[in-house]
């Protein structure tokens, strides 16, 4: 499923904040290796440094110690090949849902100096997302006149629409209802089956990080370190009925088990 | 639906709640619901969103009144909210300036007939939150605990005036994952201690099949009981039971064929 | 810094870095001022030089400046005035917004008319309220009193409207008696926005002051520094400003600084 | 029509306040020195229409002179406080400080150097209004959720880049809805200076009629006021809903 080269490496890296009167170790000694197209999922207590790692891959927060290698390249800084998207949709209530989408067109390069000239081809792109994750008819609504899923749709399309090598995933579907957030396991794992980027998804819902990803790894309460890893071998695509059948369960509940005894409990 | 060996602790007849609108329309929330729960029953109802469970729960609490029908505890006709009946929300339910002990021991001072019921208030305040793990944060604001604590300091104080029943809204719906399931252990435990008669509204699938006896599971609205489904699996519950697999996919049928999805 | 550093001094370095990082540019303009003063840069009909206003604050001080009175009177006499308007001013707040919060009834029919007068400045009224006070203490407490008294009662409407459901459906539950309620879940759950709004009219009632004994009275800060400027004094201006900055700074700091943090910051995040 | 009842209770209330305000000082007869009622008001406004207009047409002149200068300064500190954090370290204690003398207490000091008159007045008016957009435009900056930034950082954004396309669009709301807040307050500025040191103006026109106990002028002033208040807030609450009205997250705004 996955290919052989190291898409990003982690290697032996640590991350200790640092603010004025304490310090907290939020990673610890973290070994990682993700092929490309690979789709990975983390999950663990609270607070236990999952964030810490996505802010790591993304070059957004350097490591204490240790490398971080991305596509051969060690990583120094923010690296424009990745898409992100949050618990919190974040889109801007001023843009229509089709600009949103378009946002990170206007900054990233090649695209933000073509923009203006090749609008229309864009468009279409965007447009060709928002149909992938059911939001055509929408393109022209205001994010406040969307539901939370909807938002979600669209944040996912933002996250997507510059054809990012690595998708990084912060408890996406959080703030959702039960209902809303199984409906969009299926339309991201569409996504990620059309588009197969390497993705970090960081999750409190184990039913979800099953369902979703090819590897799950365990992370321990703070100072975050791997404890275990899970290949999910479940064949593709996955559908909500699979959730319930005992093979899924048993993965789930032994996922359960880990961070239970991670934590301590 | 089987009829308990005990007398009922609770019983609903023939209950249905029509609530007047603004623009002077009616809104039927419950439509002639039976129920009859035993002492010492845990008790899921579950539904999708706004069906009026929670109304359901109001009514056997007493903050409403049935617009026909009778919801009787322990034998009298319920007409008032009162002590014999705890109630714990999913938010807003501790009183934010006191401290967790005052919180807790405030069912057993504020009125002169509990006072002289519990006459050790401070014992008894003890004792309900050693029972629900909270020893060591006596003296803690509600503010400066994680959620799952706060809903630890809110079921000692509904437990405080040692109530028959037990009605809990949704209460770990705001928590995480991971809370919720130790919360759903946590009260397991207490019930297991107490032998609360326990009526708990959610609309986890998950939630309901791994704490209830009965799952009463309730229509779009109007509110009416869809099914009724018995667990006799003893506790803790393995959630790889095969059998526990196939209740959860009827239910979620169930459940789907009356939500309307985005 | 260096790590080995004793802590206390280290602490105090630190205070003393980010002091000066936070008020560079008072401190410069400080410094500039000063050093003006030093080689006379600056006339003294236009802004008092370092040595005028030390100068006119001893002068004021011990009351050499005939006609200007005492500066410590003056204070009081505002002071004293202020208290006066402000309580009654809390008071009546109080029991409006608590009217209001209790009776939807009471809400729609005060509301538009606390809409109405909620935007006209206190001091506007300061026209009508001479000619029925007449100059001097009456109308100006009376001008505090119509400053301070919009925030208290939105801020009292708006504590007591907004008590989260739930509380009094416990309160029903556990069967609290009607004075525990009031006395220890009402009132707690409106304070932090009944304070606020306190503190509001606290702001509003301590700008009025000034603007109110500038024009309906012959005593108080306010009058003194008005006089400051008929008699074309710049440095009496200023000393008046300054007395005026401190005076409220002090009250809003200490008097609702200690009060918040006793009754609200303890509990509340 | 019930609907339509609800949205004009406001003028209803306003308009029973003053029918009841006749029928008292007719049944109570009043002396229309100490309150007139309200038909001698309407009377002294129609007899001194002309004062009244050129008087008001000052006070609109110099609130909407001084507005401007509070809005252009406001705006550009704003950005500046919101955008760069020594900047911020620097003005805010000294703003702090600003804030809590009585803006009241420098018309005097104006008076010394510019002497009576407009100038005062605009200046007063500028001085009382810059604050609060000041505070909100910064707000607005300084409040942008860090998931965002991160989005945007991860694409390589610069922060001339976060600002332009998110720091000033997102200010936005917050900036018109402290205008609303501004102009009453530059207007409470120019007739407060006016009523302490002026030969023109609604606030002189009001000192100088209670100088004359010409209660009826009195209140003619005050009605000239309130509508003129009302008009100001209305046409700053209009430019909002037009300008800003994606913005529903109403409550989070600092006013």
């Amino acid at each position: 499923m996955t290919a052989d080269t190291p898409f990003i490496k982690l290697d032996r890296v640590s991350l200790t904040y640092q603010s004025r009167d304490s310090s907290t170790h939020a990673l610890d000694e973290t070994d990682m290796t993700i092929s490309t197209g690979e789709f990975i999922a983390v999950v663990g207590p609270s607070g236990c440094g999952k964030s810490s790692l996505l802010k790591l891959v993304s070059g957004l927060h350097p490591a204490t110690s240790g490398n971080v290698v991305v596509a051969g390249q060690k990583v120094t800084g923010p690296l424009k090949i990745s898409g992100m998207a949050f618990q919190n949709a974040t889109l801007l209530p001023w843009r229509t849902t089709l600009d949103n989408v378009l946002l990170p067109l206007q900054i990233v390069e090649p695209h933000a100096s073509r923009f203006r000239k090749h609008r229309d081809q864009y468009e279409a792109m965007a447009m060709e997302l928002l149909k992938l994750v059911g939001l055509d008819g929408f393109e022209t609504k205001y994010p406040w006149e969307l539901s939370g899923g909807m938002q979600q749709r669209s944040s996912l399309c933002r996250a997507l629409i510059h054809e990012p090598q690595m998708l990084l995933l912060d408890e996406p579907f959080g703030a959702l209802d039960a209902f809303t957030r199984e409906e969009l396991w299926g339309v991201l794992q569409k996504l990620w089956m059309t588009r197969k980027p390497t993705v970090i998804l960081v999750t409190h819902d184990l039913r979800e990080a099953v369902y979703l990803s090819d590897t799950v790894y365990v992370m321990s309460a703070r100072p975050g370190r791997i404890i275990s890893k899970t290949n999910v071998a479940l064949p593709r695509p996955r559908t909500l009925r699979d959730t319930f059948k005992p093979e899924f369960i048993e993965m789930a509940q032994n996922l359960r088990l880990q961070i239970s005894e991670g934590m301590g409990v | 639906m089987d009829s308990p060996a005990s007398p009922p602790m609770i019983e609903i007849e023939n209950v249905t709640k029509v609530f007047s609108t603004q623009d002077n329309r009616n809104l039927k929330t419950i439509d002639d619901i039976q129920l009859s729960i035993a002492q010492g029953e845990f008790i899921c109802l579950l539904g999708p969103s706004g069906c009026g469970k929670s109304t359901l729960l109001n009514l056997i609490a007493g903050f409403e009144t049935p617009s026909a029908g009778i919801v009787a505890c322990a034998g009298k006709p319920v007409v008032a909210p009162g002590p014999d009946r705890g109630v714990v929300f999913q938010e807003h339910t501790l009183f934010e300036w006191m401290t967790v002990s005052n919180n807790v021991s405030f069912g057993l001072t504020c009125n002169p007939d509990i006072r002289a019921r519990f006459p050790d208030a401070a014992g008894r305040t003890q004792a309900c939150i050693d029972l629900v793990g909270l020893r060591g944060f006596e003296n803690t604001f509600p503010n400066f605990l994680s959620g799952g604590m706060k809903q630890r300091a809110a079921i000692a104080r509904s437990l405080a005036p040692d109530p028959a029943i037990l009605l809990m809204d949704e209460p770990f719906g705001a928590l995480d994952a991971q809370t919720r399931f130790i919360m759903q252990n946590e009260l397991l435990k207490i019930w297991q201690t107490t032998q609360k008669t326990i009526v708990f509204v959610t609309h986890s699938i998950e939630e309901a099949v791994f704490l209830a006896d009965r799952i009463v599971v309730m229509t779009k609205r109007p509110a009416r009981i869809k099914e009724i489904v018995k667990l006799d699996m003893p506790r803790p519950r393995n959630i790889n039971d095969p059998m526990l697999s196939d209740i959860k996919s009827r239910l979620y049928d169930s459940m789907a064929s009356e939500s309307v999805m985005i | 810094m260096s790590a080995v550093a004793p802590a206390v001094a280290s602490r105090f370095e630190l205070g003393m870095t980010r002091a000066l990082y936070e008020w560079w540019l008072l401190i410069a303009l400080a410094v500039v001022w000063i050093a003006a003063s030093a080689l006379n840069l600056i006339p003294n009909s236009v802004f008092p030089d370092a040595q005028t206003l030390a100068r006119a604050t001893v002068d004021l001080v011990t009351g050499k400046v005939g006609v200007l009175g005492k500066l410590t009177d003056h204070v009081w006499i505002s002071f004293a005035r202020f208290a006066a308007g402000y309580s009654i001013a809390a008071g009546i707040g109080i029991l409006i917004g608590l009217l209001m919060a209790t009776s939807s009834l009471i809400a729609a029919l005060i509301l538009p008319i606390l809409r109405l007068l909620y935007p006209i400045p206190g001091l506007a009224w300061t026209p009508l309220v001479i000619m029925w006070a007449g100059i001097g203490e009456n109308a100006v407490i009376v001008l505090i009193f119509l400053s301070a008294v919009w925030p208290i009662v939105y801020g009292a409407y708006d504590g007591f409207r907004n008590i989260p459901r739930n509380y009094m459906l416990v309160c029903r539950q556990l069967g609290a008696t009607w004075n525990v309620r009031v006395r220890r879940v009402l009132l707690p759950a409106a304070l932090p926005m009944l304070f606020s709004g306190l503190r509001l009219g606290h702001g509003m009632g301590w700008r009025a002051i000034v603007g109110a004994e500038m024009i309906a009275a012959v005593t108080g800060v306010g009058y003194m520094l008005n006089m400051g400027g008929e008699l074309r004094r710049p440095d009496v201006v200023v000393v008046g400003m300054i007395v005026i900055a401190i005076m409220s700074a002090l009250l809003d700091r200490f008097v609702f600084g200690t009060l918040e943090d006793r009754l609200i910051s303890r509990w509340k995040r | 029509m019930k609907y339509w009842i609800r949205r004009t209770v406001s003028i209803w209330a306003t308009v029973l306040c003053i029918v009841l305000w006749q029928l008292m000082c007719v049944v109570l007869s009043i002396e229309p020195f100490i309150l007139p009622s309200p038909i001698l008001v309407y009377h002294s406004l129609v007899q001194y229409h002309e004062p009244i207009m050129i008087h008001a047409m000052q006070t609109l002149f110099t609130t909407l002179v001084g507005f401007a200068i509070a809005v252009a300064f406001g705006l550009l500190l704003g950005l500046a406080i919101g955008v760069e954090r020594a900047v911020y370290d620097g003005l805010y204690p000294m703003m702090i400080a600003f804030n809590s003398i009585p803006k009241v207490a420098i018309v005097p000091l104006l008076v010394i150097w510019f002497g009576i008159g407009t100038v005062p007045a605009i200046l007063t008016a500028f001085l009382i209004s810059f604050f609060p957009i000041v505070v909100n435009v910064a707000t607005g900056l300084a409040t942008i959720e860090p998931e965002l930034q991160d989005v945007l950082r991860s694409l390589g954004a610069r922060k001339r880049q976060i600002v332009m396309r998110v720091g000033i669009p997102r200010s936005m709301p917050y900036f018109f809805a402290s205008l609303k807040v501004a102009i009453t307050l530059a207007f409470i500025g120019s007739v407060v200076s006016e009523s302490i040191a002026s030969n023109a103006g609604i606030g002189y026109l009001m000192i100088a009629a209670s100088a004359r106990f010409d209660v009826a002028l009195v209140f003619a002033g005050f009605v000239v006021i309130s509508v003129m208040g009302v008009i100001m807030y209305e046409v700053t609450a209009y430019a909002e809903r037009k300008f800003t009205f994606w913005a529903t997250r109403a409550n989070d705004i600092v006013t």
